[in-house]
């Protein structure tokens, strides 16, 4: 049967293959284009400060400076990221008004003939800045007296009316009242830059028709155009975007950063402007992973069986919310894990500090739940003495179970996926265990 | 700022370019020459992206003031690739998938070429050590690192 | 800055002739490994630069007893020598085949912690540097090289030519201890070298990098370890001396802390190593 | 960009207090000092020179002594200023008799602004201290030497 096919079992050549191994491979911080200036932008060297003034006038003198673009250019100064999926305040500025909230926020971004002079006219420009305090860490965050860092008033964002995201199922309180065991965790985890090997950046070039091309290493093309569009008051057949190549993304090159100003550079111009970030931005201005820290107590019966899953998760998201709001609705989705758990209770925060804000990456909200509740479950495992396995498949959710946020499960396979991985590292199960499956547990034994 | 006229040879031929001071041999290749198979990675000397070969050794264009190397051989990966077909490295790396976004993919071939000139059958440990610049930040290195050890296969056999 | 002029003096004498027509602002680089990334993220903007890649000081050359390795003499040369398995080592275990490539002995000398291998090793070798000025050369020890952090001895108007490394008899060891194996900054690197006379330690020379402002003499321990034969109770008395005279600093490498208790581990190591004895653990 | 640290003297504090206000032993003992001239009492105007690739050129240094109180506490208010930026702050020290000698404590603060701010702020607070530091070497051996003379 496999010899009528074509690609499954087959190893295929990547249609782009060629142009990688060739070097041939067009990326859109390659492109020169004649007349193309420099856009370098001046950041804030604190953490959060209350901005005095801005002095230009070092700058402008610079050989081969161009021009200055500041807040005052930007027709809808705030990016508009999270309101294009439905999760509002937007909170944070294009180019900072009055305020910044983290080291390396954008201030002013200047255009200059060549790069060497777009940087010697930012180190120029001069800031008055009047320091504030500032707050680094989420428990000190969300603490009585912090410094606050949104324009709200709190450092929590607000998920339909509340200051955290809520998940319950049955009763949790009851269900930790009647189990024979309480097991309780805390998980940590640190900031992670993606760090792709090219760095964000991207080109906008003005065409003769009056539309701007912009060529960029988007990982969200359509995305980046809508909030071009936004930001300029542009409509979007004014816009033309050409993306594909990403050097490397990883959820790093979502955040919708460099396009709206390269774009602007361009109209205020009439100039291709290439808007590249250096390395030390990648590394300190780009969004990263959120730091985590997750608590878990768990009520469970002396057979293993959890009877009750408390999960409450703090994510930093930094100084701007970006699309960590959205991740810590997906991590409140998944935060008890792919088990059948009869009552839970899930609060996640997302806390504001003056740290880099983070957003998207691998996993987006549910790879540190991952660890969390799987390095749990371990520790399940030895307090009622059974071995990793049996906890899991005795706990393994199945079709028809409700999941914390009240949806049955359908199309589940984990019990057949550990059967799957036991056989690969050779890890001999008992019997009880190879008999399980995904079924209704209504319809086979085994089930509880 | 007074520019200056630099020479050097690249995939074979004399090249004159006009250079503003301190110009490094990654800006000149990438935006005069239209080598933009030279990355672009740090310009710090930390991910090997730009690694080219002078007079044979591998070096960091980001770091090289094109007037240093006036009157020398550049070969960047343009110069390695035949009008038709591939060079065994480059073979090899496409056969192995030893790439995923393919930025720092380049500089992995052009180190490749250049350890299997040193050393035709390295080990893996020699390949390892080699490629300790050059970071990937996709695919992580076990299928470049089998991309070079079948390079070495495919030096052999073509011989 | 934009640079206005980028210098490539062809001799010592014309380098110099345009140190002192320039002045302290004329930027002095060599492999551009240490200035070049700063220069390429604006971070450091000169005005003028001077590159002293074709000045002539790449030799590496035996003269008697001694080594003479000239100050722009790339890391990959120290690789290829023979006279000095010690230097060798340390150039190997440095940043990556490309950047050694480029990388010079002289500009070793400057970088900033935690690099300066290379350095270490050479400290350890007791090596001379010779600086060239106006009013000629002149040849210090290295140990009275560095003055503190980023700081030397060197007068503006001076450049380092060469490095002067006596091939003394002896044992030598050199450890460095990393992130990685690879093109990695150090945590703390070790220079030894010792002579001894059966077991008995006549003299030796430790040196300790990327755990003091700039590649120091550790002269405690090594007053303890001379004379002795190296006993295990001498080695853990050198290596806690040590980690007390490290000054180390935190920054994304390692902790400070780390970096002190480090020192301990990898003296002790060197030592157990010129004992010819395999490594306790510490 | 904040400095503190402490340092002993073999001299007593009269004569470390001396030294402080003569232009004369700055000019010694100031790493990279070039000139130091005294513009009105306690008020010094110089140029330092530093080799450093993020930090290299010709620094016009104008320092003022303030709050002065011979032989016990000072303060220096100054401006540190070059083509690279400026640098802006105010240290405080105190002496105390510490055997035959002096132990001095000093701390500060300063503000970084042009090009010079873009250093790592870690990189150019052990600049500044390693500075400061072989500064009152120097002032200590120099004094030391005096004692002998």
């Amino acid at each position: 049967m496999t010899a009528d096919l074509h690609v499954v079992g087959r190893s295929v050549e990547r249609n782009d293959g060629i142009g990688f191994v060739t070097g041939r491979a067009r990326y859109s911080t390659d492109l020169v284009f004649p007349g193309m200036l420099h856009l370098k932008m001046v950041r804030s060297p604190v953490h959060h400060a209350r901005i005095r003034g801005v002095d230009l006038s070092a700058a402008e003198r610079v050989p081969g400076f161009v021009r200055a673009l500041t807040h005052q250019d930007v027709p809808h100064n705030v990016y508009t990221i999270l309101g294009l999926i439905g999760v509002e305040p937007e909170e944070e500025f294009v180019l900072a008004v009055d305020r910044v909230r983290y080291v390396g926020e954008p201030i002013v971004a200047i255009l200059a003939e060549t790069e060497a002079a777009a940087y010697e006219a930012v180190a120029r420009v001069h800031l008055d800045l009047e320091e504030l305090p500032a707050v680094f860490d989420m428990d000190e965050a969300l603490a009585p007296g912090a410094p606050i860092v949104t324009h709200w008033g709190s450092n929590a964002f607000s998920y339909d009316g509340d200051d955290h995201r809520k998940v319950r199922l049955g009763d949790v309180e009851a269900g930790l009242a009647a189990a024979d065991h309480i097991v309780d965790g805390e998980y940590r985890s640190g900031p992670i830059e993606h760090a792709p090997t090219e760095t964000t950046g991207c080109v906008a070039v003005p065409e003769p028709n009056g539309r701007f091309t912009v060529y960029t290493n988007t990982q969200a093309l359509y995305f980046s155009l809508d909030n071009t569009s936004i930001i300029l008051q542009l409509p979007g057949n004014r816009l033309r975007f050409i993306g594909g190549m990403v050097g490397g993304g990883f959820g790093g090159k979502v955040d919708v950063i460099v396009e709206p100003l390269a774009t602007l550079g361009a109209m205020k111009t009439g100039r291709p402007v290439r808007y590249v970030y250096n390395r030390s931005e990648e590394m300190q201005v780009s969004s990263t992973r959120s730091p985590w820290i997750i608590r878990i107590r768990d009520g469970v019966m002396a057979d293993g069986t959890i009877v009750a899953r408390r999960v409450t998760s703090y994510a930093d998201c930094g100084a701007y919310s970006r699309q960590t709001p959205y991740a810590i609705t997906k991590h409140a989705a998944n935060a008890a894990g792919p088990y059948a758990i009869p009552n839970v209770a899930i609060d996640a925060w997302c806390v504001f500090t003056n740290r880099t804000p983070t957003s998207a990456m691998r996993g987006f909200g549910v790879t540190m739940a991952s660890f969390a509740v799987e390095v749990q479950m371990d520790r399940v495992a030895e307090v009622v003495g059974l071995d990793p396995w049996t906890i899991r498949f005795r706990n393994a959710i199945r079709n028809g179970d409700i999941k914390p946020h009240r949806k049955p499960a359908a199309d589940v396979a984990l019990v057949e996926t550990m059967q799957a991985a036991a056989a690969l590292v050779g890890h001999e199960l008992p019997a009880e265990l190879r008999a399980m499956t995904s079924a209704p547990r209504d319809q086979q034994d085994g089930g509880r | 700022m007074a520019s200056v006229i630099v020479g050097f040879k690249l995939a074979g031929r004399e090249v004159e370019v006009m250079a503003s001071p301190l110009a490094t041999l990654q800006q000149v290749l990438r935006t005069q020459l239209g080598h933009t198979s030279v990355k672009d990675g740090c310009r710090q000397g930390g991910c090997g992206s730009c690694t080219v070969l002078v007079d044979g050794e591998p070096m960091l264009s980001c770091l090289l003031p094109v007037q240093d190397i006036a009157g020398r051989s550049v070969t960047t990966l343009e110069a390695l690739t035949p009008a038709e077909g591939l060079h065994p490295v480059q073979r090899a790396f496409l056969d192995a998938n030893g790439f995923q976004c393919g930025y720092c993919t380049p500089g992995m071939e052009m180190l490749a070429v250049a350890l299997l000139e040193h050393n035709p059958q390295p080990t893996r440990e020699e390949i390892e050590d080699a490629l300790g610049g050059n970071v990937c930040r996709c695919t992580g290195y076990e299928p470049i690192i089998e991309a070079i050890t079948a390079a070495t296969g495919s030096r052999e056999a073509g011989r | 800055m934009t640079v206005s002029s980028y210098f490539l003096p062809a001799s010592v004498p014309e380098a110099l002739g345009l140190l002192g027509e320039h002045g302290p602002e004329l930027l002095v680089i060599a492999g551009g490994t240490v200035a070049m990334p700063l220069i390429n993220e604006g971070i450091s903007l000169p005005g003028r630069v001077m590159g002293l890649r074709r000045a002539g000081l790449d030799r590496v050359e035996r003269a008697g007893a001694e080594l003479r390795v000239g100050a722009t003499a790339t890391l990959t040369q120290l690789v290829g020598q023979g006279d000095v398995p010690l230097l060798a080592e340390a150039a190997s275990r440095t940043a990556s085949w490309s950047v050694r490539n480029m990388a010079t002995v002289g500009g070793n000398l400057f970088t900033p912690p935690p690099g300066g291998d290379v350095a270490t090793a050479l400290l350890a070798l007791d090596a001379r540097v010779v600086v060239a000025g106006p009013a000629g050369e002149r040849t210090l020890p290295l140990t009275a090289f560095w003055t503190g952090f980023m700081t030397t001895a060197l007068a503006s108007d001076e450049l380092v030519t060469s490095i002067i490394v006596p091939l003394d008899e002896g044992r030598t060891a050199f450890l460095k201890f990393g992130r990685r194996r690879a093109n990695t900054p150090a945590v703390v690197t070790v220079a030894a070298h010792a002579t001894l006379e059966h077991d008995r330690v006549v003299s030796i020379r430790l040196a300790l990098g990327a755990a003091a402002p700039h590649p120091v003499r550790l002269t405690r321990a090594e007053a303890v370890v001379a004379g002795s034969s190296l006993e295990p109770a001498v080695i853990d008395e050198a290596a806690a001396l040590a980690a007390e005279d490290a000054d180390p600093v935190a920054d994304a490498v390692a902790s400070d802390w780390y970096r002190r208790r480090m020192t301990g581990v990898f003296v002790r190591r060197i030592l157990e190593q010129l004992a010819g004895r395999a490594g306790r653990d510490a | 960009m904040r400095i503190q640290g402490s340092h002993r003297f073999t001299a007593p504090p009269e004569a470390v207090f001396a030294a402080v206000r003569d232009p004369a032993v700055l000019l010694a003992v100031i790493p990279g000092c070039e000139q130091v001239a005294e513009v009105a009492p306690d008020e010094y105007e110089g140029r330092i020179l530093l080799r450093l690739p993020g930090a290299i050129g010709s620094y016009r240094t104008h320092v003022r002594l303030v709050d002065v109180e011979p032989p016990v506490r000072a303060g220096l208010e100054g401006r540190v200023e070059g083509a690279m930026g400026t640098v802006d702050g105010r240290a405080d020290f105190v002496l105390a008799p510490a055997g035959t000698g002096t132990a001095m404590d000093y701390r500060g603060d300063g503000r970084i602004a042009g090009p010079l701010a873009r250093l790592d702020s870690r990189f150019a607070e052990r600049l500044a201290g390693s500075l400061i530091d072989q500064g009152l070497r120097a002032l200590d051996a120099r004094l030391a030497m005096e004692d002998h003379e």
